[in-house]
């Protein structure tokens, strides 16, 4: 099981950098907000997963709030970007 | 292994924590550009939050939360009373920083630039 | 063990957004730049054991930072520089 | 007893929550109400003062918890003094500003009142608590409305003056963090007089370091000399009474933060040298930037940051006289600048530029303004029948005592630099000619202002004529702060007692 | 000595992260904003559900709240992820930043065609 | 050359800083019987509250909530008061034009998620992570995406006005009750019950609600004042 969790938290990093690199080269707004949010996606997962090992409930509510914040993060960088606000 | 990581977690986390002040510090002191300047001054005060939760955490420790379970447990809690303070911190950040950019909106409606230099009428 | 190489990672991630952040002309991108910081400060402080710090900072500085940054950046301009003023007249994509 | 000092914090926060809802019944209440307030907060503090003087210091705990592990609230001889005298101004303050911009639109004008309120009732937190990081956060309740009051008309320098300090009180804050988490990391407490206790066991090395943060941080505050370049810009962008508040209030909470760091919380040695050195830097620098100055406004801000300058030296020499003295400075400074304020700012109120080369010849128009100006300029250079004079005198024999010449001299030379910009303007006031060029156009400020301004110059008057009136007080207080142990012991032994 | 909950949890973890490290390759390889959308919020979907059911069933067997939190976060990312991806593409299609068209394929044509179309409609 | 100098007082600073908490060591206990000890102790022996923190910040610092929820009050007045402008040039539209209806539509389903979701968060401050601030932004980044989702979404100034005029006289008075029964301010004059309850440690859940109402009403007024501000 541990094994399991290892090669899952080794995947999670590599793909958080990968968006993190997407992030800094990526050449317009568009690129960005979106390793923005696969950078939350994988977070929000890595962030439940890490409940897990720390096997307290509690923690659970962070990850919960995450997955819903941060999407309005994206979409309100989103109608920026539309030109709505 | 472990511990050998940990010591070095120990000066990566005060260092990294130490780094972004400084890193928001020089912002705050060369940029021009007067929503860089805030930028900065959000960048300084997320250092400043992480240093003081690291100075609460406990090695191995949990939430000091007594939840179902964990009745107990409370000699193995990091210092709640730091996280208190960051708890309070953050929201008087956030009302600083929405005062400093509505302040920013006006000053760009009199004078239509952001250069700090531009808007230096007053002397300092 | 993998818990530390994490944490690591993170910090390694948040200090470089926060360069990123402060050396970017374009201010829009700084301000999403201001965003991941908060986003991965907020899972250092998961990390540290500070779940209710964790939730504020999620709270607050992933979309109500974001929203005053970016009005504020529509309401004044984009580019720190002043090389193109009319810049934020187009459209904001660049 | 009437109260508890808590209710000076509690009754201005619960009555800046109401105002919203009573100015949509009954739009006057909104300007009735602050002052109402700040009255009651003038009769608690003022009673409690004279409770205090004879009973010893009242020692509050908030939600029931002992000293070290909750906040508690500490009304001694020293901080009531300043409490007293804090709410006291606020409530001329308001007086003064009652019918003021009675023309502009309800929504900034019910603002201002309540910026007014909390920035006296932020000001009194930060000098009766008795916890660091409750300190902070009303400083930064003064802070910020500091900042909005500062902002308050929508010309275009009062924002950039208002940025101005923005920034450098959020540096500020950053930096009282930083100062509170060392002190939190090394002695594990946030209580003022729990650390006092504890000081001792500290690394020298990190106290030195917590001392300098703490001093940049709450420096600008005190308008101590790097740090104060927000201060003439505010005071002069800023509408008149602010000018007066900032002066009167702001600037006291600061360098009484100060001073409790340096003379209860840190035992770092040369810190005293330390003080000496930064005022008179302070009080140079600022006297002759006075000197060079053309706006009245301007000018009355550099001589504010003099005075604390002078102020601080005063403290700076540690001996009983010494804090005696300037606690006493303290006071008539925060008496005579107001006056000088408010009636500066009737005096050039028309005018476009606010300069003092427009203010020649207003003696015969407005006699009465400029006679409240003249006295207020005589009490603060220190001619001897007036208040200024016995305060100054009572520095410079502090430092007799400890055979400082240095200082002595300085402050002389200072005193004369004071002399020639005052009567400068005073000079103008009465004996030039009004020509037709000048854009002033008198202005007669109703009888509230009048009454406010007639407080001060008679409470000048009586400091002036009868000393005796006051020291009493203000021996108490000072014998106050130099007793280290006696705060300690207050403030621990009463949190023993209430064990639940 | 692991029980069926969690070898199912167990797959579920794998596949999952292993949909999140393609979500990041996808938006580090692909050579528009239209594709790294694709892989960077279809891939990332897939993958933090399956790993947030993963840990649900894993921890099913302690408390059953595990899996109702889970249950819930998966169906906040079934409806927030889409939503944020369409807004975003949208915003890339209104700031005329087209798709990169490289197949010949028919289909491709006619929709260059209505790409065109709408161009010169918004241009007018 | 004045990068130079900044990078160089930065790194004087720098180092001085390093010095002062390295030393510290990361993950010791650092005091015997130092005020945290205190706190975890009594929390759960008096208070019967779960949440450590929150205890601390609405019970024993609890004179530091009432005054940080009064910088945000201040702050919103603030930017009311600095973005004022005599003529009403402001719009009623927080947006320039509608979104997409799949934006519409899904966040008008996910809306009253949200602000569930923020009302648990601040009902069971005293239970799990979260509390008052965290519940009241939720709820405010709700509004948010109501108001830059729909170009005619409006919340009324009044109702948010009276919300957080009440909620704050609440707190105090609530303070002010516990300083008529027990003595000092903001004490706890209802029984504690018992812990992982709902209804545990008295008016430190009460106080966390209002708190809650507070905070998500300053905060929807601020997005409000500065979504309506355009030139």
């Amino acid at each position: 099981m541990t094994y399991i969790i290892y090669i899952s938290f080794s995947f999670m990093i590599v793909g958080l950098f990968l968006a993190a690199i997407r992030f800094i080269k990526g050449p317009t707004a568009g690129d960005r907000t979106v390793a923005l949010d696969t950078l939350t996606t994988i977070l929000v997962a890595g962030l439940f997963l890490l409940a897990y090992l720390f096997g307290r409930i509690i923690y659970v509510d962070v990850a919960l709030v995450y997955a819903v914040l941060g999407f309005i993060g994206v979409i309100v960088i989103a109608r920026y970007l539309e030109g709505a606000l | 292994m472990d511990d050998k990581l940990f010591e070095i977690l120990e000066y990566g986390v005060y260092g990294a924590s130490i780094l972004l002040i400084l890193i928001g510090l020089y912002a705050v002191l060369t940029k021009r550009s007067l929503i860089k300047i805030v930028i900065g001054m959000s960048i300084i005060d997320g250092g400043i939050h992480l240093l003081l939760i690291t100075i609460g955490y406990l090695k191995g420790g949990t939430a000091p939360i007594f939840s179902p379970g964990y009745e107990e447990a409370a000699a193995q809690m990091v210092d709640p009373v730091p996280q208190a303070l960051v708890l309070t911190a953050i929201v008087i950040g956030f009302g600083v920083t929405a005062v400093a950019l509505s302040l920013i909106i006006r000053l760009y409606r009199h004078h239509h630039t952001l250069e700090i230099d531009e808007i230096k009428r007053l002397k300092w | 063990m993998i818990y530390l190489i994490l944490i690591f990672f993170l910090l390694i991630l948040m200090l470089s957004a926060a360069v990123y952040a402060v050396v970017q002309k374009d201010l829009l991108y700084a301000v999403i730049a201001t965003g991941v910081i908060s986003l991965v400060l907020t899972a250092v402080f998961y990390m540290l054991q500070a779940p209710d710090v964790a939730l504020t900072e999620a709270a607050i500085g992933v979309a109500l930072t974001t929203i005053i940054f970016l009005i504020t950046i529509r309401n004044t301009k984009r580019h720190e520089d002043d090389y193109n003023k009319k810049d934020n007249l187009k459209s904001p994509l660049k | 007893m009437v109260g508890s000092p808590v209710l000076l914090i509690a009754i201005p926060l619960l009555a800046a929550f109401v105002i919203p809802l009573i100015g949509m019944i009954w739009k006057e209440l909104v300007r009735i109400i602050p002052g109402l307030v700040l009255a009651y907060m003038l009769i608690l503090s003022a009673t409690l003062l004279y409770y205090v003087s004879y009973n010893g210091t009242i020692v509050e705990t908030i939600a029931g918890w002992q000293a070290p592990w909750g906040i508690n609230l500490d009304f001694s001889p020293l901080t009531g003094f300043l409490a007293t005298l804090m709410s006291a101004l606020g409530f001329l303050v308001w007086l003064f500003s009652y019918r003021f911009k009675r023309n502009v639109d309800f929504e900034p004008a019910k603002k201002y009142f309540i910026f007014l309120m909390l920035l006296i009732a932020g000001a009194i937190g930060i000098v009766i608590t008795g916890d660091i990081f409750n300190q902070f956060v009303f400083i930064e309740i003064t802070g910020i409305s500091a900042y909005a009051l500062t902002a308050f008309y929508t010309g275009r320098n009062s924002a950039e003056a208002s940025f101005k300090y923005l920034m450098m009180g959020a540096m500020a804050s950053s930096f009282l963090l930083v100062a509170i988490a060392i002190l939190y990391s090394q002695l594990g407490t946030l209580n003022m007089a729990d650390i006092a206790s504890k000081m001792h066991t500290m690394n020298p090395t990190y106290k030195i370091i917590a001392l300098i943060f703490f001093i940049t941080g709450i420096g600008i505050e005190a308008e101590i000399f790097p740090l104060n370049g927000w201060a003439p810009d505010a005071y002069t962008e800023a509408p008149g009474p602010v000018g007066a508040a900032f002066a009167g209030i702001v600037v006291k909470a600061g360098v009484y933060a100060i001073i409790r760091m340096i003379f209860t919380l840190f035992d770092v040695p040369g810190a005293y040298d330390f003080l000496i050195a930064i005022g008179l830097i302070t009080l140079i620098v600022a006297e002759t930037s006075a000197l060079r100055q053309e706006k009245l406004k301007r000018m009355l801000a550099y001589s504010s940051i003099g005075q604390m300058g002078l102020v601080i030296v005063a403290f700076g020499i540690g001996t009983h006289e010494g804090v005696f003295a300037a606690l006493f400075l303290m006071l008539n400074h925060a008496v005579i600048k107001p006056l000088l304020f408010f009636s500066g700012s009737s005096l050039v109120f028309n005018s476009k530029k606010k300069q003092i080369a427009e203010m020649n010849g207003l003696g015969k128009r407005m006699p009465l303004m400029a006679a409240f100006f003249s006295l207020g300029a005589f009490a603060i250079v220190g001619l001897p029948p007036f208040a200024g004079f016995w305060s100054k005198l009572s520095v410079l024999s502090a430092a007799a005592n400890e055979g400082l010449l240095l200082i002595i001299v300085l402050i002389l030379i200072v005193s004369v630099i004071e002399i020639v910009y005052y009567f400068r303007v005073v000079n103008r006031i009465f004996f030039q000619e009004y020509s037709k060029e000048q854009s002033v156009v008198p202005h007669r400020p109703r009888i509230n202002a009048m009454v406010a301004m007639f407080v001060l110059a008679i409470a000048i008057l009586i400091i002036g004529f009868y000393p005796d009136a006051v020291t009493g007080i203000l021996h108490n207080a000072a014998k106050d702060l130099m007793n280290t142990d006696q705060y300690i012991n207050n403030v621990l032994q009463l949190g023993q007692s209430l064990t639940r | 000595m692991s029980t069926l909950f969690e070898i199912i949890g167990g797959a579920l973890l794998l596949i999952g992260s292993v949909f999140l490290f393609l979500g990041g390759l996808g938006i580090f390889r692909m050579p528009d904003v239209y594709n790294r959308l694709q892989a960077g919020t279809k891939a990332t979907t897939l993958g933090g559900m399956s790993l947030i059911l993963g840990v649900g069933f894993l921890m099913v067997e302690t408390s059953w709240m595990w899996m109702a939190k889970a249950v819930i976060i998966v169906i906040f990312i079934a409806f927030s992820n889409p939503i944020s991806s369409h807004a975003l593409a949208r915003a890339m299609y209104k700031g005329k930043r087209y798709p990169l068209i490289t197949s010949k394929d028919e289909n491709m044509d006619a929709y260059k065609e209505i790409v065109e179309n709408e161009k010169k409609e918004e241009d007018s | 050359m004045k990068k130079f100098l900044v990078i160089l007082i930065l790194a004087v600073l720098g180092f001085h800083l390093f010095e002062a908490f390295s030393g510290l060591g990361l993950g010791v206990t650092r005091f015997e019987k130092g005020v945290k000890d205190y706190y975890l102790e009594k929390t759960v022996s008096e208070l019967h509250v779960a949440n450590t923190v929150t205890s601390i910040v609405v019970n024993f610092r609890g004179f530091d909530t009432l005054g940080e929820v009064t910088v945000l009050f201040l702050a919103v007045s603030a930017m009311g008061g600095i973005l004022y402008k005599r003529r009403h040039q402001t719009g009623d539209r927080s947006v320039l034009f509608s979104s997409s209806s799949i934006v519409r539509s899904g966040s008008k389903l996910l809306f009253p998620a949200i602000i569930l979701l923020g009302v648990y968060v601040f009902i069971h401050g005293h239970l799990s992570p979260g509390g008052g601030f965290q519940g009241g932004a939720i709820i405010a980044t709700g509004f948010l995406l109501m108001l830059i989702a729909y170009e005619n979404f409006s919340v009324s100034h009044n109702t948010l006005s009276y919300i957080e005029s009440f909620a704050g006289i609440f707190f105090v008075g609530i303070g002010l009750l516990g300083f008529m029964n027990g003595g000092t301010f903001l004490q706890n004059f209802l029984p504690a019950g018992v812990l992982n309850n709902l209804f545990s440690g008295g008016v430190i859940g009460i106080i966390y609600v209002m708190v809650g109402f507070k905070v998500a009403a300053e905060l929807t007024g601020l997005i409000y004042t500065i979504l309506h501000e355009k030139d």
